[in-house]
């Protein structure tokens, strides 16, 4: 409850992140890639790409998914603990929506 | 259709008398079941009288063995804990402080775990044996639930019934079951479950989906069940029957309620009866949700349920009532009376049309012809 | 220690009074707002027996009409929804809140008043649910709500799903606070295997509720626009699928039931040892238990839906899953009995409660494993043989715990004893009623009784109806039962034997401090060092592992325990909560009738209140939060 | 973890501790609704389908949305360095992205509902409008946010020093920009390519 005691220690903890930080320039150029990605995938809808289509719209979603949260919202610099919890969430709802609508599938034909 | 001969390891036959064999093996397990059964009525899941009743009846039996194992032990042993180990007047001595053992979790966690693996593999097994197609000679009923009732159509037979599916005994039947179809009620389709506890076990009827269920007599009898799953208002109202009967009265069954429904007599009150079924002036017709089929015409599904030999059935409304004429003067002067029903508010259910007493007395005498 | 009460010191401009309805109402002390979740529960808890009485009434007889079909049907539902969203899951949450901070070591949640928060939006949701008895009739499609059935109008269940909606918003802000506290707010030294076994129950259970509230809430909001707003979810005749329902419930549904199990499994994890005087027998296994508990708990959903629309696959993988369930279960079975083996055990009503846990929901969990084969499951499904199932484990496993932490920590909340004498009869009484009631519903489902049936149908025959008789005198010795409770309560409330601050001679660190604990818990942060640090604070152990008590004081350098802090800073009561909050209610009236303006009004209503919450500093004297981490913000 | 007394046990600030806790549960909820669209998406009962997605027009309120997490960690980073005024800036940038944003929405709906496509006409349909529906509620509380925080740094609620409340504003800003990621993958990108 009582801060006192948390002042030292954070601050400690805040400069010694304070250097893994991207600065201002590398955060406009990681947005830059994540904009070519989504030029990438904007392209699909223009170009025919066959078969490759779904799965490089797929791997692009999951670096760009990535890099937001890895650098943009600081999972690459945070605590683990922060990335747990979230990829814990995001996996809880991969396998039990994944598993859900696979019942809908396995059962189309009963 | 021929009439199919049980032989004791051919087709489905064979898995009833396997299960009965089973069944004996576990005696003493099998006493409780069979002593409750033999004091209740015939809506009741310990008194299986088909294979695919008997299966998971062998099945339970087995698993309730090893239940109450385990519930002896572990009550047993919360017994003799706290006896043995009370702590008794004036002691004020302190127990060793022991935090755990290791070889006791790795037991405690094996044995169970391997109990259930037994039970696992037989219960994977039946679920695909009571869930495939049956193989041979099976007959198939259509059926579908309507708030709050049953109807039932035989596609090889072109019969509508309701209520009271009629089928041969020692024969697979397998049905097709989905909830109403929207094309012909207000009911906007809920799901509903059949269930006849002694031939087979429950299985939903859900709107847009098809469901099947495997069901064979071995005896014939009146099979009582009812609607299992919640379906509002009238739920408990939505029983089911089927009756079993042998092969040539099943025969015969079917022949009659192929025929056309007779045609009375000009004049006589029973024809008055008709003509109203047909017309009641400013109020609905019967025949707006209720067929009657005359031979002509095609023999389609109606809103309510199929009228064309009512006086064959025994039990009417959900088979909630007998069938009998002051019953039914009863239903048509009041339906909501003898079942509650949502018709102002839903257009669910039968509407009460105000009928007078010579209009009561006529449709009366004119569905009693109807067998 | 300077001062131990700032907030006596400070002048402020919010309601400061420490007594009166108002400092209720602003209260963000944690211990308070337990004991508000408390007294709530129990008159819900009343509501929802007169509910069940009712329901035993219609059916005592065969083809009996004391309720029309209608009441019935609200009246299951009501007490179907009251006992799980306003009994049992906030009964926990009584416990969380008054006992998670004083056994961790720390002075409050993490967040003080969004534990208020939580603690309004569960009070306004159960009126809010209630209000429907006047306005055209209470939910009536169940307390699992399946669709179509339930998008009806008729079956009122708008209600239920704008009200179980704000129920999950109070359990999923209770999730994170305490989530935050267990990991964030610990006594220095308390590590998580130093944990009593009770925060880690909390623990999962908050996991739990983190990960299923979200699905119930969006099954909600589906049933909600499609009762209201005429969306398409679950209509089939354009092509929506009822089954998606199922799903999404029981992916909420089952988590839940363990959601409603965990803490009272916690609760029995504190009383054995204590009355045992032993340690918690396996200690490692049951916190790795109750995890696997809660992990499997989340796959096993489609065991609801057996005889659904769903192929044998499905069906085989679900059973398997089910039934091994039953192992890290189990484990928890034995390593309390283990916790007994070898004790001196006291039977107070408190370790009564306990022993009767294990007992009654060891049989609620064979019958749970009966269902899951699945064959079988078609003829126990919507039986009262499922009736029985969960009876034993929700009222023989769930409120048997709960009421075992009633008897247990009564003395800490009022520093009073409760009447074991009164007690006892309450137990055996609970224990036979109990029995009586739910006992014979194991043999008339089997023998084929329909659950959700508005009359006992006749022609089930005289075998099932003795049952139901039975079942329904059962309820008359409850009622007598849970009478006496209440009056043992209110009585040693006024006037029971004063308790001390360790009248148990327990293990865990909310028994060092005062009793009743003082607004900031302890006054010196224990430095812990073991688990059941306070035992070890009162005994040192023999050389044959005997323990043998140690002078007072003497075991442990008072000065190695931390927090000397000078002003001990305790976030001030506010006013926040409760009229922010207040704004669901016509946001909440508004879903329902699907009035626009209401709607609005109650938007606008909780942005302002979450404005004014915003701006408020924490605690007055501050000019605003501390810039630092580690504050009790929110 | 004995600590030499922290505030915090684990030395991690509990209000973003209390946001990833709160955003790990989100994925369970949007999961929910895009599982309802996969299962939907051929459940137009005669309505329009998905090839009513205009995805040029899809496209650029995306790339507005995914460069607001660029100026929001740019507002993020001004606060950290102490430069109020230019976190103002950036935040009032995010906040405007956002409004294009919805913009973009309501009018895309707009179109939709005037070709036919309303949340009654099918199950499609109303997945659609509930997934998309609910993150721009979610961008919707978004602004509002970045809005009270624009405007309570004004007031002096919000000092320098304390970056944790832009921070807060941010993750969650950036989460409902990651959801949008996978919805225009999932939603309007793959379900195009069978048309
Ligand atoms: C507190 C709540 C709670 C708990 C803990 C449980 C625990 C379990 N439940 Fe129960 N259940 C409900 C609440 C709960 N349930 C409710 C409310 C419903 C009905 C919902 C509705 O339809 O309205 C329901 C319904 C329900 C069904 C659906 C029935 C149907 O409608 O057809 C099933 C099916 O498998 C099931 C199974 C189980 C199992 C296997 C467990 C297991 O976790 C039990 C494990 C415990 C033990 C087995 C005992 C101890 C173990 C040992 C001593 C080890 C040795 C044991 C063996 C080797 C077997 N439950
Ligand atoms: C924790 C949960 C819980 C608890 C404790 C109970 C408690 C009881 N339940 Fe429960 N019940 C459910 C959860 C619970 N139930 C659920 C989830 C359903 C399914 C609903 C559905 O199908 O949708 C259900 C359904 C259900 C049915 C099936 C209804 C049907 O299918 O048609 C029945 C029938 O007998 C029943 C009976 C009882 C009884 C007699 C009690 C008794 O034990 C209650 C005893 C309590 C009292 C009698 C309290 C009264 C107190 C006093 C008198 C003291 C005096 C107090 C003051 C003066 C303030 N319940
Ligand atoms: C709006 C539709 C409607 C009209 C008009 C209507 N009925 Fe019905 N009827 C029903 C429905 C629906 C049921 C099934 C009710 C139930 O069992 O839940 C039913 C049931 C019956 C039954 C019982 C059938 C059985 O086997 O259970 C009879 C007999 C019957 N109606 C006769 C009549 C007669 C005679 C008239 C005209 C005077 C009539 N009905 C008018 C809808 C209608
Ligand atoms: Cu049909 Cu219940
Ligand atoms: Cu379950």
């Amino acid at each position: 409850m009582s801060t006192t005691g948390g002042t030292a220690a954070e601050t400690a903890e805040h400069e010694e992140h304070a250097g893994h930080h991207p600065t201002p320039q590398e955060y406009v150029r990681i947005a830059l890639i994540l904009a070519a990605l989504t030029a990438l995938e904007v392209s699909t809808y223009y170009f025919e790409f066959g078969a490759a289509a779904i799965p490089l719209l797929i791997a692009l979603m999951v670096i760009k998914f990535v890099m937001v949260a890895g650098f943009f919202m600081h999972l690459r610099f945070d605590t683990k603990l922060f990335g747990r919890f979230m990829y814990t969430g995001l996996g809880f709802a991969v396998v039990l929506y994944t598993a859900t609508l696979l019942i809908f599938v396995v059962d189309a034909n009963q | 259709m021929t009439r199919k001969h049980l032989t004791a390891d051919g087709g489905t036959g064979g898995a009833s008398g396997r299960g009965r064999r089973r069944a004996r093996r576990f005696v003493p397990l099998a006493g409780l079941a069979v002593l409750l059964a033999a004091c209740s009525g015939e809506q009741n899941a310990l008194a299986p009288a088909g294979p695919f009743a008997q299966g998971p009846q062998d099945l339970i039996v087995w698993v309730f063995g090893i239940a109450v194992v385990v519930f002896v032990l572990v009550q047993g042993l919360i017994l003799y804990t706290s006896w043995r180990y009370r702590r008794r007047e004036g002691d004020d001595s302190m127990p060793e402080q022991v935090h755990g053992n290791t070889k006791l979790e790795i037991v405690w966690t094996l044995i169970p775990a391997m109990i259930l693996a037994a039970i696992a593999v037989p219960t994977v097994q039946l679920i695909f044996e009571q869930m495939d197609e049956p193989e041979g000679d099976v007959l198939t009923v259509e059926v579908i639930g309507h708030r709050w009732w049953f109807e039932y159509y035989y596609p090889d037979y072109d019969i509508y019934t309701a209520n009271e599916m009629a089928i041969p005994t020692d024969m697979p039947v397998r049905l097709e079951m989905t909830a109403t179809d929207l094309a012909r009620s207000p009911d906007l389709g809920v799901i509903h479950s059949f269930w006849i506890p002694r031939l087979a076990g429950k299985q939903d009827l859900v709107p847009g989906h098809t469901t099947y269920l495997n069901l064979q007599a071995d005896e014939p009898g009146r099979y009582l069940g009812q609607c299992a799953e919640y379906c509002g208002l009238s739920h408990v109202n939505m029983r089911a029957r089927v009756v079993a009967m042998e092969m040539a009265d099943f025969e015969t069954w079917v022949a009659e309620q192929q025929a056309p429904a007779a045609v009375p007599a000009a004049g006589t009150l029973e024809a008055r009866g008709r003509e109203l079924f047909g017309d009641l002036g400013a109020r609905q017709a019967c025949a707006s949700c209720h067929q009657v089929w005359e031979g002509e015409g095609l023999r389609g599904p109606a809103q309510g349920p199929d009228l064309t030999h009512l006086w064959s059935r025994e039990e009417f409304a959900g088979a909630i009532h007998d069938l009998t004429p002051e019953n039914l003067r009863a239903w048509l002067a009041d339906p909501n009376s003898m079942k509650p029903m949502q018709y102002e508010v839903n257009g669910i259910g039968m509407p009460n049309l105000n009928l007078t007493d010579d209009e009561l007395d006529a449709l009366t005498a004119y569905l009693e012809t109807l067998d | 220690m300077a001062s131990t009460t700032a907030a006596a010191e400070t002048p402020r401009l919010r309601p400061s009074k420490p007594t009166g309805f108002l400092s209720w109402v602003a209260t963000t002390d944690h211990k308070r707002i337990g004991i508000l979740y408390f007294w709530t529960v129990l008159a819900f808890f009343f509501i929802g027996g007169v509910e069940s009485s009712l329901i035993r009434a219609q059916l005592a007889q065969a083809e009996l009409s004391v309720l029309t079909p209608e009441i019935y049907n609200q009246m299951f539902t009501m007490h179907g929804i009251t006992m799980v969203f306003l009994v049992v899951m906030p009964f926990a949450a009584a416990f969380f809140n008054y006992l998670l901070p004083l056994m961790i070591g720390a002075r409050d949640v993490a967040f003080p008043r969004l534990n208020a928060f939580s603690y309004w939006f569960y009070l306004f949701g159960g009126i809010f649910l209630y209000s429907s008895f006047f306005l055209g009739g209470a939910p009536n499609g169940s307390w699992v709500g399946y669709a179509p059935l339930s998008t009806n109008a008729v079956s009122n269940m708008a209600f239920y799903a704008v009200g179980i909606q704000i129920l999950g918003v109070s359990s999923l802000a209770s999730a994170i606070n305490f989530i935050v506290t267990i990991i964030n707010m610990r006594a220095p030294g308390m590590t998580f295997m130093r944990m009593p076994m009770f925060v880690w129950m909390t623990l999962t259970t908050s996991f739990l509720l983190l990960f299923a509230v979200p699905i119930i809430a969006v099954a909600l909001f589906m049933l909600q626009f499609d009762a209201v707003f005429n969306a398409q979810f679950f209509q089939p005749a354009s092509g929506g699928d009822p089954i998606l329902y199922q799903h999404l419930f029981w992916l909420f549904g089952h988590p839940e039931v363990y959601i409603m199990i965990l803490p009272a499994m916690g609760i029995v994890s504190e009383v054995m040892p204590t009355f045992s005087r032993k340690p918690l027998f396996g200690y490692a296994a049951m916190a790795f238990a109750g995890a696997a508990i809660g992990f499997i708990g989340f796959g096993v959903w489609a065991h609801h839906m057996f005889t659904s629309a769903i192929g044998p696959v499905p069906r085989s993988a679900f059973a398997v899953a089910t039934m091994f369930i039953a192992v890290p279960t189990g484990i928890k079975i034995f390593n309390w009995v283990f916790t007994m083996w070898g004790g001196r055990i006291r039977f107070t009503t408190a370790m009564l409660f306990s022993v009767g846990f294990v007992s009654m929901f060891t049989i609620g969990g064979l019958s749970g494993v009966m269902h899951a084969i699945v064959p079988h499951n078609a003829q126990q499904h919507d039986t009262y043989f499922v009736v029985a199932h969960f009876h034993y484990v929700l009222f023989g496993g769930a409120l048997f715990g709960l009421i075992s932490g009633v008897y247990y920590w009564f003395p800490k909340v009022t520093g009073r004893l409760m009447n074991e004498k009164l007690g006892k009869v309450h137990f055996w009484t609970w224990l036979f009623g109990f029995n009586l009631t739910f006992g014979p519903m194991h043999m008339s489902g089997l023998l084929g009784q329909p659950r959700r049936t508005a009359v006992l149908p006749g022609e089930l025959g005289a075998t099932v109806e003795l049952y139901n008789l039975l079942s329904s005198l059962g309820v008359v010795v409850l009622a007598i039962s849970a009478s006496i409770f209440l009056y043992n309560l209110i009585r040693s409330i006024r006037s029971g034997e004063a308790s001390g601050d360790d009248p148990w001679d327990a293990r865990t660190i909310e028994w060092m401090t005062a009793t009743p604990p003082k607004h900031h818990n302890f006054d010196v942060i224990p430095v812990v060092t073991s688990r059941d640090e306070f035992w070890h604070r009162k005994y040192a152990e023999s050389e044959e592992g005997i323990p043998v008590a140690v002078p007072v004081g003497a075991s442990v350098d008072e000065e190695s325990d931390a927090g000397h802090d000078e002003h001990i800073h305790m976030p001030d009561p506010s006013l926040w909560p409760a009229i922010h909050t207040l704004g669901v209610l016509p946001l909440g009236y508004g879903l329902v009738y699907a009035n626009w303006l209401l709607v609005g009004i109650g938007a606008v209503w909780m942005v302002a209140g979450m404005f004014g919450w915003i701006i408020e500093p924490l605690a007055e004297g501050d000019d605003d939060e501390p810039a630092v981490a580690g504050a009790a913000a929110h | 973890m004995t600590a030499v007394a922290p505030s915090t046990s684990m030395g991690l600030d509990s209000r973003k501790l209390g946001m990833w806790t709160f955003l790990a549960s989100e994925f369970l909820f949007f999961g929910a609704f895009v599982s309802a669209y996969l299962l939907y998406i051929d459940e137009t009962n005669g309505g329009p389908g998905i090839e009513i997605f205009d995805i040029p027009f899809t496209s650029v309120s995306s790339f507005v949305l995914l460069m607001s997490s660029l100026t929001m960690v740019l507002a993020h980073n001004s606060h950290v360095r102490g430069d109020l005024r230019r976190m103002r800036l950036w935040t009032l940038a995010t906040a405007g992205q956002g409004m294009v944003f919805l913009g973009g929405q309501v009018y895309e709906f707009t179109v939709f509902y005037r070709e036919g496509l309303d949340l009654t006409q099918s199950p499609f349909a109303s997945s659609f409008f509930f997934l998309t529906g609910f993150h721009g509620a979610h961008v919707a509380i978004g602004v509002l946010l970045l809005l009270g925080l624009y405007s309570l740094s004004l007031t002096g609620k919000v000092k320098v020093g304390q970056d944790v409340k832009t921070e807060m504003v941010g993750l969650y800003w950036h989460f409902v920009d990651i959801i949008w990621v996978i919805i225009f993958t999932v939603v309007y990108l793959i379900p195009e390519l069978r048309v």
